[in-house]
């Protein structure tokens, strides 16, 4: 800590910091950039940041493009993105910041659920169930005889394509008859007011939605875990937790300012991520990454 | 009113049994009018009486309250900003400017042809219907036996019969205007308000209207505005002055023409055009 | 010598109004070269994405899953949900927006019209996202009340929001149309004695039918076009048929939600979009055309 | 008798339901008011409109994305208003009466119903590549006017056309060109309707999120734009973010926000209807 | 053009100095006019001249093609759909209806006054200068000049003078038709062009313009179309009577009135009435 604490109060007396640093990218991880670009104001105000929320699909195209300097991604790069970087010649690094638990939700009145087990989740949304698990007691014996209204993030997102992995096996695999929204506060809204819904969505959303929503545990195979800051941070919520990243563009990363912004963003984050409602990497890991940022610029 | 209705008619039977030929009875009376724009008075302290089944001129140079005056008959300057007046208007001894008087029956009784021909943009049968069409008569035979007659009543009926489909809006501007009148006819009305109802018109249709006039007369009691010093002497029964909102003279057709009491009148006649 | 003058001022102002009318004319021409522009960024997506997916599936399957693995990509779902949402709003706005129109020109006192009618406007203002919400939170759950069988999202709350915030767009305009009839032809109606609702609707009406016909065009497009609200309020479940009370999914709101997700651009799941609008497009279009061609048929009726 | 009892009666309730219908209206736009209000008006300060974008609710300020605003709706009616006015005039007065005209006028209704989202691929593609103007005003601007010139053209078109076509003979017949015309009667005489036209234009430019982002207007712009060509973020963006967040605190500041994006409508729209007033009162035929 | 304009001149000349009172110049002349709007045939080969400093008036019954063919003479009728001419027009000798031919100039010269009333909706000054300020003219004591005298001529300068800033709406219909006469005599047109420019007008200010014809006469040449046969008998040197789309008969007013060749003329004439 105290190393990159020097660098930077160094910089600031020598000289000024200039220049723009444009990112863009998922609305996912807007958050966490909004908020190092605001505090990085304070070190660097000559430093014009802006950041963007054209999704990580858009943010990639621009990425690409050699049109922003970081990109916000709620999801690894894929192989057509990747392509389309090398044809621009444009070489990056890929840094996590942050993990964004996934939580499981249901109604507060709904007595009969505490935790599910992967193989139930996957029996709720898989492609097959389309149709046919349409009540409660089709789950488990014991839950009422009762239709179930399931809630999710849209199928264009990152948030959805790691759900469907993760419990389905498979992205994108999923059944089609489940209230999708963009915006995980009308999810809330839905499962909140409906007795028998069922919904994930980002553990962020419950922690500000305590009073409106119960929490339900996740039985990967090692017993039941309760996603808390804790158990998504050291890895025993599982297999709900997503990471989520920065890419870097390596000629932007030529640059002074950008250097200097990463820098602080990676030491930064593990504070921010949780004030904004994301979990912390174990600090081996921003290590890790702080290492990697460190090696992609020297081997310019 | 009720009760004026129940005074008077008793009234009138005594009168039919002891006339030979009873005095006209007084349909229209405008007692004490005065009518402002704003803060502009258009007429001033008008009183005036109009018997049944006659016809009344009024004349006067533009812009001296004629039309003013004739629309407060079957207020049609209700719709106008700025418009108040002062006084009473009575049409058939009802006070018509009181607040509960239905303003569509009145002008159902008090028909009203315009100085601008103003057709609806409809077919020349629906324009002429139109009046009994509102009222919600529906049978055909007499809607076209009512559309045929005024049609013929207004000299039109021979131009248009074989396109009573199509938009009255084709029609010149004379065609046009008689057929507004033809529509005003249809609904049979007790008074017939006209604004210079020939200015438009070329002179064998205007022959036909003044024509159709005397007829009407018997029937009907028509007030008419006109600038035509000819067809105010030719068609009226009497005839009223107006200068600067005030009526200046009110009286038989012929003693106003041949004799006028006040000079003004006098000067106005004399320096007749037309 | 004053000759002199005026020529020159004449061959100044022909040269003037020459300029004037290409200018006009280059503004005109900006609407059809953004038809071409729109259709050319969708044509060349669209062109890609049929390379992959046969036409007839896409106009004939009734199911539209294209980001799911169980790939289906049947437009109807999508279009239903829009014409349904389509159709409620302007079922709501058309009585609305026409009565109003009609009493603030007809019955209203003039200050009244002065001051509500600006007012209304601001219905046209509000952003949409905040509608999406009032949909979601005060309708859905007012309606619920009524009808308990309603789902949560549906197409029947976004479409009556989506209703109340075109009425603007109807009631404006054809107020507009209604206040440009000539005064005379409404004296006429009134002089043969007809009641304020029979001069509006057998004279006004009818005399103004070109305004207010474009205004429902106009109202028709904004409610085709309308993202935010059924994007919120409606679900986003694309659902062959017309059930009002169910989650649907509109062309716009797919659209919308591909656009700002986190879908890789250039993949066939990106095309789909453009597949998507361009349907819309030529569903516009056909609909415009027709609702051109009825205009039309009734204008030539009276003028 | 009866049936004009039952005309009266007709005409009563139909005024009493136009008063229910005008009243529906403003009761829902109450309602919306009124949430918003209740939750974002205490937020409204000095401070809140001054103060840059950040991740605490209380700190967090619309200055950019007010500045943002304005800069959008000041540029995009200056390039949309003359444009549009002027295709509708060049339509209405000037082009034939041809199959192409017509296809032309249907178009125009088509593209007001192309979703706005379009309008954001269609200037990403134009204005932010190929004139390479970035993400900058001009580029968010030149796509706002693409997508509300057909509101204005069609308002401008219905608006000529009410004219009396007397006024214009009048006109012509005393030698004044068509444009003169144009110029000095038939437009001054339609000003009323194009205002309607560009006040619902406006309203909707106002209102754009999609189109936006997608041209590549940013969320988190720490500076206001101080030309064209400046990056910039704008109120619904701004808005919808917070909406979006699950903190309770930028739900009121999103609903402050609406506030203060509907003040800034009213403040166009009443200078737009202050204009229309001033006009319409003139013109009586 | 100009070849015929070379060849004239010397011929004017010479006719000068043989003739103590030449005869007059011919100003507008219609050759073989056909006129249809869409399919319907409005006029029917109209050949007709028209002298200079004369006054012409159109008579026959509505319907007939009057204002049609009085709006060949400034092609007022380029904006009517549909609307379509055989035959050629000619004023001071140039062909009107040439593709090269400056409109607006030509209506400069050929000034033109309606049947409806149709004031600008501006102030009483704006609505007179207006022909000359689109002329790019702003000489502001000029334009006064030049209004007050036109305001004069049609009599209607007593009435407005205190409120030449008050819109021209807010006047009479009568006030409004003078008005509009003003307008067009404020930018000195060679031609006026009058369509039954006193059908809404009252008797005294009738018998002015009609003053002022004469007056005008001398510098001007009047086209007037009109209902009112003692108009047309009063004021035209010459009339045409049209019935149809036909011109019937053209001559001296005297003679057409007297003694019509005719029958139709005949039976139109004596149905007359003012
Ligand atoms: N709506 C109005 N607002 C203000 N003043 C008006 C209005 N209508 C008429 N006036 C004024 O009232 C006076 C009388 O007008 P009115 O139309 O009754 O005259 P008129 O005798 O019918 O004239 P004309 O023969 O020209 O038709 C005129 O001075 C006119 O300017
Ligand atoms: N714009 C038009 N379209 C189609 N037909 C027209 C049009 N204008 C006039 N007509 C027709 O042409 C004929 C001549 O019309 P015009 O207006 O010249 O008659 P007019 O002699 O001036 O009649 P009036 O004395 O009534 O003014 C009429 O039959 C009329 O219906
Ligand atoms: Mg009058
Ligand atoms: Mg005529």
């Amino acid at each position: 800590g105290g190393n990159t604490e020097n660098t930077s109060e160094n910089s600031g007396e020598q000289k000024i910091l200039t220049g723009n640093i444009k990112i863009d990218g998922s609305s996912t991880v807007y958050p966490i950039t909004e908020a190092i670009a605001e505090e990085f104001r304070a070190i660097a105000p000559e430093v014009k940041v802006t950041v963007g929320v054209s999704g990580t699909g858009g943010g990639f195209k621009k990425f690409a493009r050699n049109e922003t300097a970081i990109s916000d991604a709620s999801r690894p790069i894929k192989d057509k993105e990747k392509v389309a970087c090398e044809e621009n010649g444009i070489g990056y690094v890929q840094l996590e910041v942050a993990y964004d638990g996934l939580a499981v939700l249901v109604n507060p009145a709904n007595d009969w659920v505490d935790h599910l087990t992967v193989e139930e989740l996957k029996m709720i949304w898989e492609p097959a169930a389309q149709g046919v698990v349409m009540k409660w007691s089709q789950i488990r014996d014991g839950f009422p005889d009762e239709e179930i209204h399931l809630f999710g993030p849209g199928v264009a997102s990152g948030t959805y394509d790691y759900f469907t992995k993760a419990i389905c096996g498979e992205e994108g695999a999923s059944r089609g008859d489940y209230t999708a929204s963009e915006d995980d506060n009308v999810l809330v809204q839905g499962i909140s007011t409906d007795k028998y819904g069922l919904g994930f969505f980002g553990l962020a959303y419950f922690e500000e939605n305590k009073d409106k929503l119960k929490l339900v545990g996740v039985d990967g195979g090692e017993g039941v875990v309760i996603p808390t800051q804790a158990t998504v941070a050291d890895g025993t919520y599982q297999p709900l937790s997503r990471p989520i990243f920065i890419y870097v563009n390596d000629k932007a990363a030529e640059r002074e300012e950008v250097i200097e912004f990463v820098n602080f963003y990676l030491e930064l984050v593990p504070e921010i991520a949780q004030e904004v409602g994301y979990i912390a990497l174990p600090a081996t890991e921003y290590a890790k990454q702080v290492e990697k940022f460190q090696t992609f610029i020297s081997k310019k | 009113m009720v009760e004026t209705m129940t005074i008077k008619e008793p009234m009138d039977a005594l009168v039919d049994n002891l006339q030979v030929e009873p005095p006209k009875k007084t349909l229209i009376e405008a007692r004490n009018v005065d009518v402002f724009y704003g803060n502009f008075q258009a007429l001033k302290n008008i009183n005036i009486t109009i018997e049944e089944n006659s016809v009344t001129a009024f004349i006067g140079p533009s812009g001296c309250g004629k039309s003013t005056f004739l629309r407060c008959f079957n207020r049609m300057n209700d719709y106008i900003d700025e418009f108040s007046i002062k006084g009473e208007v009575l049409i058939d001894s009802k006070k018509i400017y009181w607040r509960n008087v239905a303003v569509e029956e009145l002008r159902k009784e008090v028909g009203m042809v315009f100085q601008k021909p103003n057709p609806f943009p409809k077919s020349i049968f629906d324009n002429v219907a139109y009046g009994l069409k509102i009222q919600g008569i529906k049978d055909k035979t007499f809607l076209e036996e009512r559309v045929v007659k005024s049609l013929k009543d207004v000299a039109l009926w021979d131009e248009v019969k074989d396109e009573l489909k199509k938009s009255a809006l084709a029609l010149s501007g004379g065609q046009q205007q008689r057929l507004c009148i033809a529509r005003t006819l249809a609904v049979k009305p007790k008074i017939i308000l006209m604004d210079e109802p020939t200015s438009a018109l070329d002179p064998i249709s205007t022959a036909k209207i003044e024509e159709l006039m005397f007829e009407l007369k018997k029937e009907y009691t028509i007030v008419i505005v006109t600038h035509n010093m000819q067809q105010a002497g030719r068609i009226s029964d009497k005839t009223a002055f107006f200068y600067m909102g005030d009526l200046v003279e009110y009286g038989e057709t012929k003693q106003i023409f041949t004799n006028p009491k006040k000079e003004r009148t006098q000067n106005y006649i004399t320096g007749r055009f037309g | 010598m004053k000759n002199g003058v005026q020529n020159d001022s004449f061959f100044k102002m022909k040269f003037s109004e020459k300029i004037i009318v290409t200018l006009l004319k280059f503004a005109a021409s900006i609407t059809i070269l953004t038809t071409i522009g729109i259709i050319m960024v969708l044509l060349f997506e669209t062109i890609n994405f049929f390379k992959e997916v046969s036409f007839w599936d896409f106009i004939t399957d009734k199911e539209w899953t294209p980001l799911f693995a169980q790939k289906h990509f049947g437009i109807l779902p999508l279009v239903t949900g829009t014409l349904l949402t389509t159709f409620i709003a302007i079922a709501v706005a058309l009585p609305v927006g026409l009565t109003i129109a009609i009493y603030l020109n007809m019955y209203a006192p003039k200050g009244f019209r002065k001051i509500f009618k600006p007012l209304l406007e601001v219905l046209a203002a509000v952003p949409t996202v905040v509608y999406g919400f009032f949909a979601l939170t005060v309708v859905t759950p007012f309606l619920q009340s009524i009808y308990p069988d309603l789902a949560g999202f549906n197409a029947l709350s976004a479409g009556i929001v989506m209703g109340i915030m075109i009425i603007p767009f109807v009631s404006s305009l054809s107020e507009d149309a209604l206040y440009a009839v000539p005064k005379t032809l409404k004296e006429a109606a009134f002089g043969m004695g007809s009641t304020r609702f029979q001069t509006s609707f057998k004279v006004m009406v009818p005399a103004a039918s070109s305004g207010i016909m474009v205004s429902i065009i106009l109202a028709i497009s904004r409610a085709i076009g309308e993202t935010m609200i059924v994007a919120i309020a409606a679900g986003q479940q694309p659902r062959f048929g017309f059930d009002p009370t169910v989650p649907i999914e509109t062309i716009t709101a797919y659209i919308v939600q591909v656009s700002m997700g986190d879908v890789p651009h250039g993949s066939l799941e990106y095309r789909t979009i453009f597949a998507a609008g361009i349907t819309l497009f030529v569903f516009t279009f056909v609909l415009n055309s027709v609702s051109f061609w009825i205009k039309k048929r009734y204008q030539e009726k009276y003028d | 008798m009866t049936n004009a009892q039952k005309n009266r009666i007709i005409d009563k309730s139909f005024q009493v339901f136009g008063i229910v219908c005008t009243f529906f209206g403003l009761a829902i736009l109450a309602i919306l008011l009124y949430n918003i209000v209740i939750q974002g008006a205490a937020r409204i300060d000095w401070d809140f409109l001054k103060d840059l974008p950040s991740r605490r609710p209380q700190k967090a300020g619309i200055y950019t994305a007010v500045m943002g605003t304005i800069w959008i709706l000041v540029l995009t009616t200056m390039i949309a208003f003359p444009i549009g006015v002027g295709a509708g005039i060049y339509l209405e007065e000037y082009a034939k009466k041809t199959k192409l005209a017509s296809l032309l006028e249907i178009n125009i209704a088509n593209l007001a119903g192309v979703p706005s989202i379009i309008y954001g691929l269609l200037g990403l593609e134009i204005f932010v590549r190929i004139f390479g103007l970035g993400g900058s005003v001009l580029a968010g601007s030149l796509t706002l006017s693409l997508l509300i010139l057909p509101i204005i053209i069609v308002a401008t078109r219905e608006a000529l056309k009410a004219v009396p076509s007397s006024i214009k003979d009048a006109s012509m017949a005393l030698g004044a060109s068509k444009w003169q015309t144009i110029w000095n009667q038939t437009l001054p005489a339609s000003i009323g309707g194009v205002l309607t036209g560009v006040i619902l234009a406006i309203s909707r430019a106002i209102g754009e999120t999609a189109p936006l982002i997608v041209v590549g207007a940013l969320a988190y712009v720490p500076f206001a734009p101080s030309s064209p060509m400046d990056e910039f973020t704008v109120m619904p963006i701004q808005i919808f973010n917070w909406v979006s967040r699950p903190q309770h605190g930028f739900a009121v500041n999103a609903s402050a926000a609406i506030i203060v994006l509907l003040l800034i409508t009213f403040m166009m729209n009443g200078i737009a209807v202050y204009f229309r007033n001033k006009w319409q009162k003139k013109i009586k035929w």
